[in-house]
């Protein structure tokens, strides 16, 4: 296994979590979850990369990019909650008050 | 392997782990006191971010200097730019509470979070390396999408704050996969170290140069560049008035210092890359501005489409690679922070029953409340560039550094959009003097708006005649780069 | 040492083809009469009451967010304590620093009474 | 503060004097101090003129103001005053004031007074501000600040359609001209990285500066070419030349006063002089003179034909007008930028002397402006009949009289500079003074000659009181005099360091040694034109009518001043209308509107088309986001 083979696997993570952003046009909830999906490339990338590069930088990034997206995911849930009590529905496609 | 902790020097970092244990304080006080005290909450938050003024002017004189292993970075420019970032959360903070009270948004939490996001934003002009940019970027960003949906019974501000959050993850998600490919790249993230190892490398790597572009990309979704700025006439439009005025400006000042760092002193050697890559972005962005304002009825988007247009022309100060476009860049933000929230100041002073956001709402200002209607005007003038205002200068500054820098054409272009943003700055003067008064205008304009709108108005007349001091601080903010 | 790890996918390999070979001769044997009562949902004998997907308590959402974020930050208690002995009593004050702001918020949602399930 | 601020700052103080306080002062006393701060002006423009003119003073340089001082960059306003400025501003500051006291009896029955009052000064604070700046930068301020002034003027009965229409007209002409202007300012900060005259006069001299440029999107061109044409195209906007000369007629809409004042002696001329103050620059292009030189002919005789036909006086003098800055921009054209400034001296003269006497005219006619039906009335006004009689003279040429002293130099210097556009300027000079001549008499005879036309205004006519015909009579004063007093600005190096010649640009010098021929040469096409004038006019009036109906096409062509409105109409505002409202197209729109509003309509609906791309759906945006990513990764790594 090269590096190569990690960052492919980052890449496609990374492209499947913005791809699910704005194909999926039903539910938020699976936008959080393609959010924690390029989270977790970038990850994957940084393990790598440290790990190939003999560096630890790497790893204490991931660290800090883990907690981050812990916080995130809570404040990402935590408005779609207040969002869902206004609107009765966490359709992506009924997120289009604002517009113009 | 032996663990060593790096020098640290706390007392650089004393106005952010100042404004830490304030915001930590009013957490908890806000979870035990009362309703009774929310005004004291709202006074101390204030104050403490006085005292953090305090102490950075307190700060020894700057030497660019570097500790925590070199991710956290003091220089002419960190300082300045949390001056900036001070008073961009100051003003808007002073003039808002009134509003909070009204519509019962002034829970101490409001604060805490205005105060944790302006650390993020102190951390990010500080940061020496992309973790130290990623995490004060989370930070502010984070607080800003909470303070987005604030309003949580109100449909507009949720979804402002829900796709404010899932547009701003996905950029943080892209400047993240572009960090990684930079370290990657470089083995290394702090800016000085990756900026060497581009120097010291036979060629520019692909992997690198990519990680680069992605970063960019991930800043400019903060400063609302076309085409990443979709989110901003939303946001703008949904948030509770108080947040916009704050999002208008403070995250801004901190998101082009971030290009400041990024650009100047990690790729500076890929100043052919990202050049181009920002010209195209500032006149998209100088087009979206100009041309998106037109259409608006409402006050708050229009304001939005106007901050996206003076995010155009600080791109292109920023694009010109040169110490005057820096400088203008340093004095174009500082301008910017009074016009708009001058111009924010106004629209929460007339915000009342039966007056919205509607821009048809002014008609007729002048007739009842000349003062009011003449900064307005004078707001919307120096916004447009009209001299002698600050606003002029800032885009007279932008305009001869990219001349100067060879950029004629960017130039030119701008000039023909700034004409065309003109328009609609005339039409909102136009609106308030020319046009049948159908309502009262009968508000009372309170203490605090009243010195903030003195502020603001005093500074862009101020310095629209004697702009000589803030020149000079610009540039001197400016000198330790490059 | 990839090799090493043969003998797992093997076992692997064994448990999945029984668990398809079996649910497959299940399928194919099996003989399929549907009728109404037998495609009911199973509810101890009686019709069913309510749907069966029944959304969960926001609470549960709320528990959950607050157990993540406060589960994530222990992870940097991990790197802190495999280098502790190099960092001394520095790293102890910093550590309970950070804990001490984790106890801040922690203070916080125990006050506002997100801990409390009635 | 020096007494060459006062000349500047005078007529703003008296502006905002009026401006803001106009209603509490009232009319009378509002005028009064708008007067007041403008004969301070001109009192003090008058000694200066003495001690730098007259005296032989040295030219004055002062910074004034420092306005943005910062590291490698600065402007600062200051004042440059040498020969060239002095003559500028005796002529913006005098006839100014003069023009302020008449306003008094022009617009009293006009219940606006204040504002009109503190427009005018304010125009005359941003023109003085343009002659005596030291930089390009201050050079654009009062440029555009006139022009500002300009439209609001123009436009200042608002409530009258056609005035509306005019001053967006001027506006949007000018924007155009404007444009090159800026873009020349801007090239010039390129190639020099300063603004500063001086500077960058130096360093044009001595060369240091890369001779070829890129511009736009054209590879190398000539440095000073293109400065130079840029620039002009900026003079060709503000000076009514030909191509872009089609809003003066039309600013005629403005009250009267303006139109002498802006539209006729002072305004128009900022052209001019901002050619001859760049001469240093233009003497470095070859290209850039020939330009000047071919179109300021071609305004001089097209404008002089137009004029031939034209019914409405205001608008006679308006092509003359037109026609005589063409003169002046080919005396500049061919090096002679002394007499380019000698005759826009005398110019101003007889030409505001001209509007006003007309203004005298329509203000005892009751608001008439119609020649047609005016006649007779050289017995009805004597006083405003002398002295536009002698305003006349002195535009024709008649010797001794302002106009044969300037006129006849920029002929013989075009004669004398002996290259093809020279000749070319020369030739369309010759014919246009008889033109000149012609129109110029017809106006005298159908106004004050002959059988009045229309009995009941004819009996009503009045002659205008006191306020009105002193400014006349002083200006006629100058008409008769400016000449024979000023004829020594020709003389070779009276200008001083002003005014850069190249070498082998001695238009000017050998001028005054030209045959004798080509000296009398002009009094011989006043003589034909006047006794052409009188033949159609005085003594067989039936037959101007007759050669019309003869040559209907070339008269209609003529009336319609060769139909340019009809072409830009085509060429630009229905383009512009079609773009904007799709293939909706109205039968006989206005220019303006059809300009505006197709510009506008254009934004608008760019605007509308971004504001339905914001479809309020999050997954668009990341899309656009996406979009952006991939176009940004693709064209940038």
């Amino acid at each position: 296994m090269s590096l190569h083979h990690f960052l492919i696997l980052g890449a496609i993570l990374f492209t499947t979590g913005v791809f699910g952003i704005f194909l999926n046009r039903r539910n938020v909830i699976i936008i959080l979850m393609s959010i924690e999906l390029i989270l977790l490339s970038v990850n994957i990338n940084f393990v790598a990369f440290s790990h190939y590069n003999n560096d630890v930088t790497g790893q204490i990034f991931t660290f800090f990019v883990l907690a981050v997206a812990a916080a995130e995911a809570a404040i990402g849930l935590a408005i779609l909650v207040a969002f869902f009590r206004n609107r009765a529905t966490i359709d992506v496609e009924r997120i289009d008050t604002l517009k113009g | 392997m032996a663990v060593q902790l790096p020098e640290m020097n706390l007392v650089l970092l004393s106005p952010e782990i100042l404004l830490s244990l304030v915001a930590m304080g009013l957490l908890l006080m806000s979870a035990w006191s009362g309703k009774e005290s929310r005004g004291l909450i709202g006074t101390m938050a204030l104050s403490g971010i006085v005292l953090a003024a305090v102490v950075l002017a307190g700060l020894s004189s700057a030497t660019p200097s570097a500790t925590m292993g070199g991710h956290f970075i003091d220089d002419r420019l960190a300082r300045a730019m949390k001056w900036l970032l001070l008073i961009a959360t100051a003003l808007p903070l002073l003039m808002s509470r009134e509003y909070l009270n009204q519509h019962g948004l002034d829970s101490g939490e409001y604060y805490v979070l205005t105060i944790t996001s302006l650390i993020g934003a102190m951390a990010m002009v500080s940061a020496g390396s992309f973790l130290l940019l990623y995490l004060g970027l989370e930070l502010m960003s984070l607080s800003i999408y909470v303070l987005a949906a604030y309003q949580r019974d109100q449909l507009q501000s949720t979804e402002a704050g829900l796709k404010y959050f899932i547009l701003g993850s996905l950029a943080s998600g892209i400047l993240l996969y572009g960090t990684s490919l930079v370290y990657g790249a470089t083995g290394t993230t702090l800016f000085t170290a990756v900026a060497n190892a581009i120097k010291t490398a036979e060629h520019v790597s692909p992997v690198l140069v990519l990680g680069a572009v992605l970063v960019i990309i991930g800043i400019s979704f903060k400063v609302a560049a076309a085409p990443f700025h979709m989110w901003a006439p939303d946001v703008y439009e949904g948030a509770p008035t108080s947040v916009t005025a704050f999002i208008a400006v403070m995250p801004k000042v901190a998101a082009f210092t971030a290009f400041f760092r990024v650009l100047l002193e990690a790729f500076s050697a890929l100043h052919v890359h990202w050049a181009p890559m920002l010209q195209l972005l500032a006149v998209l962005t100088l087009a979206v501005g100009s041309l998106g304002a037109i259409a608006q009825s409402n006050i708050k988007r229009l304001l939005a489409y106007s901050s996206i247009g003076h995010v155009g022309f600080l791109l292109i100060g920023l694009t010109t690679g040169s110490q005057l476009g820096h400088q203008s860049v340093v004095f174009y933000l500082a301008n910017y922070i009074f016009m708009s929230v001058g111009a924010f100041c106004l629209v929460l002073v007339l915000n009342r029953q039966g007056i919205g956001d509607q821009i048809s709402d002014y008609a007729g200002l002048a007739k009842k409340r000349p003062l009011l209607a003449f900064l307005m005007s004078m707001f919307m003038f120096s916004m447009a560039g009209i001299p002698p205002l600050a606003g002029f200068i800032a885009k007279l500054y932008v305009l001869m550094a990219a001349v100067k820098a060879g950029l004629l054409t960017l130039a030119v272009i701008s000039v023909i959009f700034a004409a065309i943003g003109a328009f609609y700055y005339l039409r909102i003067v136009k609106i308030i003097y020319f046009d049948v008064a159908e309502q009262p205008f009968d508000m009372e304009v309170s203490l605090s708006h009243q010195i903030v709108l003195a502020i603001s108005a005093l500074i862009v007349l101020v310095v629209g005649i004697f702009p000589g001091k803030l020149l000079d601080w610009s540039l001197a903010s400016v000198q330790s780069l490059l | 040492m990839l090799e090493n790890y043969f003998p797992i996918l093997l076992l692997l390999a064994v448990a999945l083809a029984t668990a398809v070979v079996m649910m497959a001769g299940s399928f194919l044997v099996g003989p399929k009469r549907n009728y109404a009562e037998k495609v009911a949902q199973y509810e101890c004998g009686f019709a069913p009451l309510s749907r069966v997907r029944l959304p969960f308590d926001v609470r549960f959402y709320l528990l959950s967010i607050l157990f993540v974020v406060f589960d994530i930050e222990a992870a940097f208690l991990f790197p802190w304590a495999v280098a502790f002995k190099d960092i001394g009593l520095t790293g102890l004050v910093e550590m309970l620093l950070f804990l001490m702001v984790l106890l801040v918020g922690y203070a916080y949602i125990w006050k506002k009474g997100a801990l409390e399930w009635e | 503060m020096s007494k060459y601020l006062l000349i500047v700052l005078a007529p703003l103080f008296g502006s905002m004097i009026a401006g803001f306080f106009g209603r509490l002062l009232g009319n009378r006393l509002a005028s009064l101090v708008t007067i007041a701060g403008m004969s301070v002006s001109a009192l003090l423009a008058i000694i200066t003129f003495f001690e730098i003119a007259v005296g032989n003073g040295d030219p004055v340089r002062q910074e004034v103001w420092s306005w943005i001082v910062s590291g490698e960059f600065r402007v600062s306003f200051g004042l440059l005053i040498d020969r060239l400025t002095a003559v500028m501003l005796i002529v913006v500051s005098g006839i100014s004031t003069l023009i302020h006291i008449y306003s008094m009896g022009y617009m009293a029955e006009d219940p606006d007074q204040p504002r009109f009052f503190s427009y005018l000064s304010l125009f005359t604070f941003a023109m003085l501000m343009l002659v005596t700046g030291d930089s390009f930068l201050q050079l654009f301020f009062g440029w555009e600040g006139v022009g500002l002034a300009s439209y609001l003027l123009i436009g200042f009965w608002f409530k009258k359609e056609s005035a509306c229409n005019a001053a967006i007209k001027a506006f949007l002409v000018n924007r155009v001209g404007d444009f090159g202007f800026a873009l020349g300012i801007f090239t010039i900060y390129q190639v020099f990285h300063t603004l500063d005259y001086a500077t960058v006069f130096r360093m044009a001299g001595t060369g240091q500066y890369p001779q070829t440029v890129d511009f736009l999107f054209w590879g190398p061109v000539h440095t000073m070419t293109l400065i130079c044409l840029l620039l002009f195209i900026g003079a060709m906007g503000k000076s009514a030349q030909f191509i872009l000369h089609t809003w003066l007629p039309d600013a005629m809409e403005g009250p009267t006063p303006v139109s002498a004042l802006i539209h006729a002696a002072t305004m128009v001329t900022a052209g001019v002089f901002m050619v001859c103050r760049a001469s240093p620059l233009f003497e470095l292009s070859e290209t850039a003179l020939t330009v000047v030189t071919v179109i300021g002919a071609i305004t001089a005789f097209f404008a002089a034909t137009v004029g031939l036909v034209q019914n409405d006086i205001k608008r006679v003098i308006a092509y003359s007008t037109c026609s005589q800055l063409g003169y002046m921009f080919f005396a500049a054209g061919v090096s002679a930028y002394s007499a380019a400034i000698f005759h826009l001296m005398t110019h101003a003269f007889f030409k505001a002397l001209l509007f006003l006497s007309a203004g005298a005219v329509i203000h005892s006619m009751h608001h008439e402006q119609d020649m047609r039906k005016m006649g007779g009335l050289r017995k009805k006004i004597p006083i405003t009949y002398t002295v536009m009689m002698i305003g006349t003279l002195a535009l024709t040429g008649f010797p001794f009289l302002a106009g044969f002293y300037s006129k006849d130099a920029i002929l013989e210097a075009a004669y004398a500079a002996h290259s093809t556009a020279g000749t070319f300027a020369w030739t369309l000079g010759m014919i246009g003074a008889v033109l000149t001549t012609f129109y110029s008499f017809r106006l005298i005879f159908m106004t004050f000659h002959g059988r009045p036309a229309d009995h009941h205004s004819y009996d009503h006519a009045h002659e205008s009181p006191w306020v009105m015909l002193g400014p006349l009579m002083v200006l006629a004063v100058g008409a008769l005099f400016a000449g024979m007093l000023g004829e020594s600005m020709t003389h070779l190096g009276w200008f001083k360091s002003a005014i850069f010649l190249a070498p082998g640009h001695d238009a000017m010098e050998h001028a005054h040694h030209v045959s004798a021929w080509v000296k009398w040469s002009p009094f011989l096409m006043f003589l034909i034109g006047l006794g052409m004038a009188w033949l159609l006019y005085v003594r067989m009036p039936e037959l101007p009518g007759i050669i019309a109906g003869h040559y209907r096409a070339t008269h209609r062509f003529l009336l319609n001043a060769w139909y340019f409105d009809r072409l830009y109409d085509r060429l630009f505002v229905q383009p512009a209308k079609l773009i904007g409202e799709g293939l909706w197209l109205t039968g006989d729109a206005k220019i303006v509107d059809g300009c505006v509003n197709g510009v506008a309509n254009l934004c608008q609906r760019w605007a509308e088309q971004l504001r339905s791309l914001q479809t309020g759906y999050v997954y668009h945006y990341a899309f656009a986001m996406l979009i952006g990513v991939l176009v940004l990764m693709s064209l940038y790594t």
